[in-house]
Protein backbone atom coordinates (compact mmCIF):
# COMPACT_ATOMS: atom_id res chain seq x y z
CA UNK A 1 0.00 0.00 0.00
CA UNK A 2 1.00 3.29 -0.59
CA UNK A 3 0.41 6.67 0.56
CA UNK A 4 -0.27 9.10 -2.08
CA UNK A 5 0.28 12.60 -0.75
CA UNK A 6 -2.61 15.41 -2.05
CA UNK A 7 -2.09 18.93 -2.67
CA UNK A 8 -4.51 22.16 -2.84
CA UNK A 9 -7.53 20.98 -4.71
CA UNK A 10 -6.52 17.08 -4.58
CA UNK A 11 -6.56 17.51 -1.41
CA UNK A 12 -10.28 19.07 -1.31
CA UNK A 13 -11.29 16.38 -3.85
CA UNK A 14 -10.06 13.30 -2.15
CA UNK A 15 -10.92 14.61 1.38
CA UNK A 16 -7.24 14.06 3.17
CA UNK A 17 -3.73 15.02 2.90
CA UNK A 18 -2.99 11.66 2.05
CA UNK A 19 -4.91 8.82 0.15
CA UNK A 20 -3.97 5.20 0.74
CA UNK A 21 -4.01 2.86 -2.24
CA UNK A 22 -2.19 0.02 -3.94
CA UNK A 23 0.05 1.38 -6.97
CA UNK A 24 2.71 -1.21 -7.62
CA UNK A 25 3.15 -1.81 -11.20
CA UNK A 26 1.32 0.69 -12.34
CA UNK A 27 2.28 3.37 -14.68
CA UNK A 28 1.68 6.52 -14.42
CA UNK A 29 -1.15 6.46 -16.95
CA UNK A 30 -3.08 3.81 -15.22
CA UNK A 31 -2.56 5.75 -12.32
CA UNK A 32 -4.60 8.64 -13.45
CA UNK A 33 -7.41 6.54 -14.75
CA UNK A 34 -7.73 4.74 -11.18
CA UNK A 35 -7.50 8.24 -9.94
CA UNK A 36 -10.16 9.40 -12.13
CA UNK A 37 -12.56 6.06 -11.53
CA UNK A 38 -12.26 6.63 -7.72
CA UNK A 39 -12.80 10.78 -7.84
CA UNK A 40 -14.40 11.69 -10.65
CA UNK A 41 -14.47 15.20 -9.35
CA UNK A 42 -10.78 15.17 -11.18
CA UNK A 43 -12.57 15.60 -14.37
CA UNK A 44 -13.64 19.49 -13.32
CA UNK A 45 -10.34 20.35 -12.85
CA UNK A 46 -7.84 21.71 -15.19
CA UNK A 47 -5.57 18.51 -15.24
CA UNK A 48 -2.76 17.55 -13.01
CA UNK A 49 0.52 16.25 -12.68
CA UNK A 50 2.25 13.01 -10.52
CA UNK A 51 5.30 13.28 -9.19
CA UNK A 52 7.15 10.56 -8.16
CA UNK A 53 9.96 11.04 -5.60
CA UNK A 54 9.56 14.71 -6.19
CA UNK A 55 10.32 14.65 -9.81
CA UNK A 56 8.01 15.05 -12.24
CA UNK A 57 6.89 11.93 -13.75
CA UNK A 58 6.39 10.73 -17.17
CA UNK A 59 3.05 8.95 -18.11
CA UNK A 60 4.63 6.15 -19.31
CA UNK A 61 6.87 5.97 -15.65
CA UNK A 62 6.12 2.57 -13.80
CA UNK A 63 5.14 3.47 -9.71
CA UNK A 64 6.62 0.71 -7.08
CA UNK A 65 5.10 0.73 -3.63
CA UNK A 66 8.42 2.17 -2.42
CA UNK A 67 7.84 5.06 -4.14
CA UNK A 68 7.33 8.88 -2.69
CA UNK A 69 3.65 9.22 -4.79
CA UNK A 70 2.00 12.94 -4.67
CA UNK A 71 -1.08 14.54 -6.65
CA UNK A 72 0.29 18.09 -8.20
CA UNK A 73 -2.81 20.10 -9.38
CA UNK A 74 -2.12 22.99 -11.79
CA UNK A 75 0.36 25.14 -8.96
CA UNK A 76 -0.42 28.79 -8.74
CA UNK A 77 2.54 30.16 -6.83
CA UNK A 78 3.90 33.56 -6.77
CA UNK B 1 27.98 31.32 -7.43
CA UNK B 2 25.61 31.41 -4.36
CA UNK B 3 22.00 29.68 -4.82
CA UNK B 4 19.68 30.34 -1.77
CA UNK B 5 15.92 28.82 -1.71
CA UNK B 6 13.63 29.24 0.89
CA UNK B 7 10.23 28.43 2.19
CA UNK B 8 9.24 30.54 5.09
CA UNK B 9 6.02 30.95 7.78
CA UNK B 10 7.24 34.45 8.36
CA UNK B 11 7.25 37.81 6.97
CA UNK B 12 10.05 37.60 3.64
CA UNK B 13 12.96 40.20 4.29
CA UNK B 14 13.95 42.30 0.93
CA UNK B 15 17.21 43.01 2.56
CA UNK B 16 18.29 39.20 3.60
CA UNK B 17 17.26 38.54 -0.08
CA UNK B 18 19.45 41.38 -1.77
CA UNK B 19 22.73 40.34 0.89
CA UNK B 20 22.69 37.18 -0.78
CA UNK B 21 23.47 37.67 -3.50
CA UNK B 22 25.79 41.11 -2.82
CA UNK B 23 28.81 40.47 -4.94
CA UNK B 24 32.20 43.24 -5.37
CA UNK B 25 32.62 41.98 -9.19
CA UNK B 26 28.95 42.45 -9.73
CA UNK B 27 27.60 45.61 -10.25
CA UNK B 28 24.00 44.68 -11.61
CA UNK B 29 21.41 43.32 -9.00
CA UNK B 30 17.44 42.74 -10.24
CA UNK B 31 15.18 42.05 -7.80
CA UNK B 32 11.14 40.85 -8.44
CA UNK B 33 9.25 41.14 -5.76
CA UNK B 34 5.71 40.00 -5.38
CA UNK B 35 2.55 40.97 -3.68
CA UNK B 36 -0.48 40.45 -2.87
CA UNK B 37 -3.10 42.17 -4.66
CA UNK B 38 -6.30 43.20 -2.99
CA UNK B 39 -8.12 42.28 -5.49
CA UNK B 40 -8.08 39.36 -8.67
CA UNK B 41 -10.49 39.17 -11.82
CA UNK B 42 -12.95 41.75 -9.75
CA UNK B 43 -13.42 40.20 -6.64
CA UNK B 44 -12.04 41.47 -3.22
CA UNK B 45 -9.85 39.41 -1.89
CA UNK B 46 -8.75 39.17 1.85
CA UNK B 47 -5.79 37.04 2.48
CA UNK B 48 -3.98 34.20 1.07
CA UNK B 49 -3.08 30.80 2.28
CA UNK B 50 -0.08 28.69 0.52
CA UNK B 51 0.46 25.71 0.37
CA UNK B 52 3.98 24.31 -0.75
CA UNK B 53 4.93 20.40 -0.96
CA UNK B 54 8.11 21.43 0.76
CA UNK B 55 10.51 19.14 -0.35
CA UNK B 56 9.64 19.03 -3.62
CA UNK B 57 9.27 22.81 -4.17
CA UNK B 58 12.60 23.43 -2.84
CA UNK B 59 14.00 21.06 -5.47
CA UNK B 60 12.14 22.79 -8.52
CA UNK B 61 13.23 26.21 -7.02
CA UNK B 62 17.04 25.17 -6.71
CA UNK B 63 16.50 23.61 -10.59
CA UNK B 64 15.27 27.29 -11.41
CA UNK B 65 18.65 28.98 -10.05
CA UNK B 66 20.47 26.45 -11.24
CA UNK B 67 19.77 27.32 -15.14
CA UNK B 68 20.16 30.84 -14.53
CA UNK B 69 23.25 30.59 -13.26
CA UNK B 70 24.89 27.57 -15.60
CA UNK B 71 22.69 28.40 -18.82
CA UNK B 72 22.16 31.87 -18.46
CA UNK B 73 25.01 32.99 -16.51
CA UNK B 74 23.84 34.93 -13.66
CA UNK B 75 26.31 34.91 -10.80
CA UNK B 76 24.23 34.41 -7.69
CA UNK B 77 19.95 33.60 -6.83
CA UNK B 78 18.15 33.50 -3.98
CA UNK B 79 14.57 32.48 -4.30
CA UNK B 80 11.93 33.15 -1.20
CA UNK B 81 8.43 32.13 -1.04
CA UNK B 82 5.94 32.67 1.73
CA UNK B 83 4.28 29.60 3.29
CA UNK B 84 0.67 29.81 5.31
CA UNK B 85 -1.36 32.68 5.63
CA UNK B 86 -0.29 35.92 3.95
CA UNK B 87 -2.56 39.20 4.04
CA UNK B 88 -2.83 42.17 1.37
CA UNK B 89 0.17 43.76 0.05
CA UNK B 90 2.57 41.24 2.17
CA UNK B 91 5.38 39.59 0.14
CA UNK B 92 4.80 36.50 -1.15
CA UNK B 93 7.73 35.84 -3.24
CA UNK B 94 11.37 37.33 -3.53
CA UNK B 95 14.12 37.04 -6.28
CA UNK B 96 17.14 38.32 -6.17
CA UNK B 97 19.34 37.93 -9.17
CA UNK B 98 23.13 38.95 -9.22
CA UNK B 99 25.39 39.61 -12.32
CA UNK B 100 28.29 41.39 -13.93
CA UNK B 101 26.20 43.47 -16.54
CA UNK B 102 22.62 44.47 -15.76
CA UNK B 103 21.31 42.67 -19.10
CA UNK B 104 21.52 39.15 -17.59
CA UNK B 105 20.18 39.98 -14.12
CA UNK B 106 16.78 41.45 -15.60
CA UNK B 107 16.46 38.30 -17.71
CA UNK B 108 17.25 36.01 -15.61
CA UNK B 109 14.57 37.27 -12.52
CA UNK B 110 11.89 37.55 -15.58
CA UNK B 111 13.41 33.67 -16.16
CA UNK B 112 12.82 32.69 -12.41
CA UNK B 113 9.57 34.22 -11.90
CA UNK B 114 7.99 32.72 -14.83
CA UNK B 115 9.29 29.37 -14.33
CA UNK B 116 8.15 29.38 -10.40
CA UNK B 117 4.80 30.37 -11.65
CA UNK B 118 5.18 27.13 -13.79
CA UNK B 119 6.90 24.15 -11.96
CA UNK B 120 7.23 24.93 -8.26
CA UNK B 121 4.46 22.62 -6.43
CA UNK B 122 3.26 25.83 -4.55
CA UNK B 123 -0.77 26.33 -4.44
CA UNK B 124 -2.22 29.79 -3.37
CA UNK B 125 -6.04 29.13 -1.39
CA UNK B 126 -7.70 32.99 -2.09
CA UNK B 127 -9.85 34.18 0.50
CA UNK B 128 -12.82 36.07 -0.85
CA UNK B 129 -15.81 37.92 1.58
CA UNK B 130 -18.14 35.46 0.20
CA UNK B 131 -15.89 32.34 -0.29
CA UNK B 132 -12.37 30.76 -1.04
CA UNK B 133 -10.92 28.75 -4.14
CA UNK B 134 -7.75 27.17 -5.19
CA UNK B 135 -6.39 29.40 -7.99
CA UNK B 136 -6.36 28.17 -11.38
CA UNK B 137 -7.21 24.57 -10.03
CA UNK B 138 -10.80 24.82 -12.29
CA UNK B 139 -11.02 26.04 -15.84
CA UNK C 1 0.41 57.40 -9.65
CA UNK C 2 3.48 58.36 -7.51
CA UNK C 3 6.95 59.39 -8.87
CA UNK C 4 9.55 60.14 -6.00
CA UNK C 5 13.59 60.91 -7.38
CA UNK C 6 16.15 61.43 -5.15
CA UNK C 7 19.87 62.35 -5.13
CA UNK C 8 21.64 61.51 -1.86
CA UNK C 9 25.45 61.86 0.15
CA UNK C 10 23.59 59.26 2.12
CA UNK C 11 23.41 55.49 1.56
CA UNK C 12 20.40 54.50 -0.12
CA UNK C 13 17.88 52.05 1.33
CA UNK C 14 16.06 49.49 -0.31
CA UNK C 15 13.77 49.19 1.67
CA UNK C 16 12.70 53.12 1.78
CA UNK C 17 12.79 52.45 -2.66
CA UNK C 18 10.51 49.58 -1.96
CA UNK C 19 8.13 50.88 0.56
CA UNK C 20 7.62 54.02 -1.91
CA UNK C 21 6.07 52.00 -4.60
CA UNK C 22 3.85 49.26 -2.74
CA UNK C 23 0.43 49.20 -3.67
CA UNK C 24 -2.38 47.14 -2.78
CA UNK C 25 -3.39 47.03 -6.42
CA UNK C 26 -0.27 45.99 -7.61
CA UNK C 27 1.04 42.51 -7.53
CA UNK C 28 4.40 43.17 -9.03
CA UNK C 29 7.74 45.09 -7.93
CA UNK C 30 11.03 45.07 -10.46
CA UNK C 31 13.79 47.02 -8.35
CA UNK C 32 17.10 47.39 -9.55
CA UNK C 33 19.89 48.03 -7.51
CA UNK C 34 23.33 49.03 -9.10
CA UNK C 35 26.23 48.28 -7.03
CA UNK C 36 30.16 49.18 -7.13
CA UNK C 37 32.51 46.64 -9.20
CA UNK C 38 35.82 46.41 -7.54
CA UNK C 39 36.87 46.35 -10.99
CA UNK C 40 36.64 47.87 -14.62
CA UNK C 41 38.20 46.61 -17.80
CA UNK C 42 40.73 44.91 -15.74
CA UNK C 43 41.76 47.56 -13.20
CA UNK C 44 41.22 47.51 -9.70
CA UNK C 45 38.50 50.07 -8.62
CA UNK C 46 39.05 51.70 -4.91
CA UNK C 47 36.12 53.90 -4.41
CA UNK C 48 33.88 55.94 -7.01
CA UNK C 49 32.77 59.90 -6.63
CA UNK C 50 29.61 60.88 -8.46
CA UNK C 51 29.06 64.59 -9.46
CA UNK C 52 25.64 65.57 -10.64
CA UNK C 53 23.73 68.81 -11.98
CA UNK C 54 21.26 68.45 -9.65
CA UNK C 55 18.06 70.31 -9.97
CA UNK C 56 18.67 69.00 -14.10
CA UNK C 57 19.28 65.28 -12.94
CA UNK C 58 15.73 65.21 -11.15
CA UNK C 59 14.10 66.90 -13.44
CA UNK C 60 15.71 64.11 -16.08
CA UNK C 61 14.97 61.23 -13.39
CA UNK C 62 11.24 62.41 -13.43
CA UNK C 63 11.22 62.59 -17.18
CA UNK C 64 11.60 59.20 -17.15
CA UNK C 65 9.86 58.04 -14.68
CA UNK C 66 6.79 59.54 -16.50
CA UNK C 67 7.08 58.29 -19.62
CA UNK C 68 7.44 54.72 -17.57
CA UNK C 69 4.23 55.33 -16.06
CA UNK C 70 1.73 57.28 -18.58
CA UNK C 71 3.44 55.95 -21.71
CA UNK C 72 4.70 52.51 -20.60
CA UNK C 73 1.97 51.69 -17.99
CA UNK C 74 3.41 51.54 -14.32
CA UNK C 75 1.47 52.45 -11.34
CA UNK C 76 4.42 53.99 -9.50
CA UNK C 77 8.20 54.43 -10.17
CA UNK C 78 11.07 55.56 -7.75
CA UNK C 79 14.47 56.55 -8.69
CA UNK C 80 17.30 57.15 -6.37
CA UNK C 81 20.83 58.11 -7.06
CA UNK C 82 24.13 58.33 -4.75
CA UNK C 83 26.27 61.14 -4.72
CA UNK C 84 29.77 61.95 -3.69
CA UNK C 85 32.12 59.27 -2.22
CA UNK C 86 30.91 55.66 -2.99
CA UNK C 87 32.63 52.67 -2.05
CA UNK C 88 33.03 48.81 -3.19
CA UNK C 89 29.72 47.11 -2.91
CA UNK C 90 27.89 49.99 -2.15
CA UNK C 91 24.64 51.04 -3.90
CA UNK C 92 24.89 53.78 -6.25
CA UNK C 93 21.50 53.53 -7.90
CA UNK C 94 18.04 51.80 -6.76
CA UNK C 95 14.86 51.57 -9.20
CA UNK C 96 11.26 50.93 -7.69
CA UNK C 97 8.50 50.27 -10.53
CA UNK C 98 5.35 48.53 -9.40
CA UNK C 99 2.64 47.81 -11.76
CA UNK C 100 -0.45 45.51 -11.97
CA UNK C 101 0.94 42.83 -13.67
CA UNK C 102 4.33 42.12 -13.25
CA UNK C 103 5.90 42.27 -17.25
CA UNK C 104 5.44 45.92 -17.25
CA UNK C 105 7.27 46.42 -14.00
CA UNK C 106 10.33 44.55 -15.36
CA UNK C 107 10.18 46.27 -19.00
CA UNK C 108 9.41 49.58 -17.18
CA UNK C 109 12.33 49.17 -14.70
CA UNK C 110 14.93 48.17 -17.52
CA UNK C 111 13.84 51.18 -19.38
CA UNK C 112 14.65 53.16 -16.67
CA UNK C 113 18.00 52.80 -16.03
CA UNK C 114 18.69 52.33 -19.70
CA UNK C 115 17.21 55.81 -19.88
CA UNK C 116 19.29 57.28 -16.66
CA UNK C 117 22.50 55.85 -18.01
CA UNK C 118 22.00 57.79 -21.35
CA UNK C 119 20.67 61.14 -20.02
CA UNK C 120 21.06 62.31 -16.44
CA UNK C 121 23.63 64.64 -16.30
CA UNK C 122 25.28 62.62 -13.52
CA UNK C 123 29.05 61.49 -13.68
CA UNK C 124 31.53 58.78 -12.04
CA UNK C 125 34.93 59.44 -11.77
CA UNK C 126 37.10 55.64 -10.81
CA UNK C 127 39.77 55.98 -8.70
CA UNK C 128 41.82 53.10 -9.33
CA UNK C 129 45.28 52.09 -7.36
CA UNK C 130 47.48 54.14 -9.65
CA UNK C 131 44.85 57.39 -10.44
CA UNK C 132 41.67 57.89 -11.60
CA UNK C 133 39.24 59.36 -14.74
CA UNK C 134 35.82 60.25 -15.34
CA UNK C 135 34.07 57.36 -16.71
CA UNK C 136 33.01 57.30 -20.42
CA UNK C 137 34.57 61.07 -21.08
CA UNK C 138 37.25 60.11 -23.46
CA UNK C 139 37.31 57.72 -26.61
CA UNK D 1 28.33 87.57 -18.87
CA UNK D 2 27.29 84.56 -18.43
CA UNK D 3 28.43 82.28 -16.07
CA UNK D 4 28.75 78.88 -17.81
CA UNK D 5 28.37 75.53 -15.46
CA UNK D 6 31.25 73.26 -15.56
CA UNK D 7 30.32 69.07 -14.65
CA UNK D 8 32.76 66.37 -14.79
CA UNK D 9 35.66 65.89 -17.26
CA UNK D 10 34.36 69.83 -18.52
CA UNK D 11 35.14 70.89 -15.04
CA UNK D 12 38.77 69.78 -15.25
CA UNK D 13 39.42 71.00 -18.67
CA UNK D 14 38.12 74.60 -17.75
CA UNK D 15 39.80 74.52 -14.95
CA UNK D 16 37.06 75.82 -12.75
CA UNK D 17 32.99 74.99 -12.34
CA UNK D 18 31.68 78.22 -13.54
CA UNK D 19 33.53 79.74 -17.01
CA UNK D 20 32.77 83.31 -17.77
CA UNK D 21 31.70 84.43 -21.17
CA UNK D 22 29.53 87.06 -23.31
CA UNK D 23 26.96 84.25 -24.70
CA UNK D 24 24.18 86.85 -25.66
CA UNK D 25 22.93 86.10 -29.36
CA UNK D 26 25.02 82.98 -30.18
CA UNK D 27 23.40 79.98 -31.13
CA UNK D 28 24.40 76.49 -29.68
CA UNK D 29 26.68 75.46 -32.42
CA UNK D 30 28.35 79.03 -32.20
CA UNK D 31 28.71 78.78 -28.31
CA UNK D 32 30.60 75.11 -29.29
CA UNK D 33 32.61 76.81 -31.49
CA UNK D 34 34.38 78.88 -28.95
CA UNK D 35 34.44 76.73 -26.28
CA UNK D 36 36.86 74.99 -28.58
CA UNK D 37 38.80 77.33 -29.40
CA UNK D 38 39.20 78.73 -25.98
CA UNK D 39 39.89 75.03 -24.58
CA UNK D 40 41.08 73.19 -27.32
CA UNK D 41 41.24 69.89 -25.57
CA UNK D 42 37.78 69.52 -25.46
CA UNK D 43 38.24 68.22 -28.91
CA UNK D 44 40.29 65.15 -26.86
CA UNK D 45 36.66 64.14 -25.17
CA UNK D 46 34.20 62.03 -26.68
CA UNK D 47 31.30 65.49 -26.61
CA UNK D 48 29.78 66.86 -24.71
CA UNK D 49 25.72 68.55 -25.11
CA UNK D 50 24.77 71.74 -24.04
CA UNK D 51 22.02 72.08 -21.61
CA UNK D 52 20.00 75.51 -21.01
CA UNK D 53 17.81 76.23 -18.44
CA UNK D 54 18.30 72.79 -17.11
CA UNK D 55 17.28 71.48 -20.44
CA UNK D 56 19.06 69.73 -23.31
CA UNK D 57 19.44 72.27 -26.38
CA UNK D 58 19.76 71.63 -30.30
CA UNK D 59 22.64 73.30 -32.15
CA UNK D 60 20.31 76.32 -33.39
CA UNK D 61 19.16 77.15 -30.38
CA UNK D 62 20.23 80.65 -29.34
CA UNK D 63 21.26 81.74 -26.04
CA UNK D 64 20.75 84.87 -24.11
CA UNK D 65 22.63 86.61 -21.26
CA UNK D 66 19.73 85.05 -18.51
CA UNK D 67 19.73 81.46 -19.59
CA UNK D 68 21.22 79.38 -17.17
CA UNK D 69 23.76 77.37 -19.57
CA UNK D 70 25.96 74.38 -18.64
CA UNK D 71 28.18 71.87 -20.31
CA UNK D 72 27.73 68.44 -19.95
CA UNK D 73 30.12 66.18 -21.09
CA UNK D 74 28.96 62.29 -21.87
CA UNK D 75 27.11 61.10 -18.64
CA UNK D 76 27.83 58.11 -16.40
CA UNK D 77 25.40 57.49 -13.52
CA UNK D 78 24.12 54.48 -12.34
Amino acid sequence: MNSVRCFGVAKEIVGDQRLKMEIEGLSISEFKTLIQQKFPEFATIKGYMVAVNQVYALDSQVLSNNDEVAIIPPVSGG
Amino acid sequence: MNIEVLLSKEKLSIDRCYSSVVDEACGGICLFVGTVRNQNKGKLVTYLDFESYEPMALKEMKKIAEKGIHKMGANHISIYHRTGYVGISDIAVIIAVSSIHRKIAFEVCQYCIDQLKETVPIWKKEFLEDGSYWVGARP
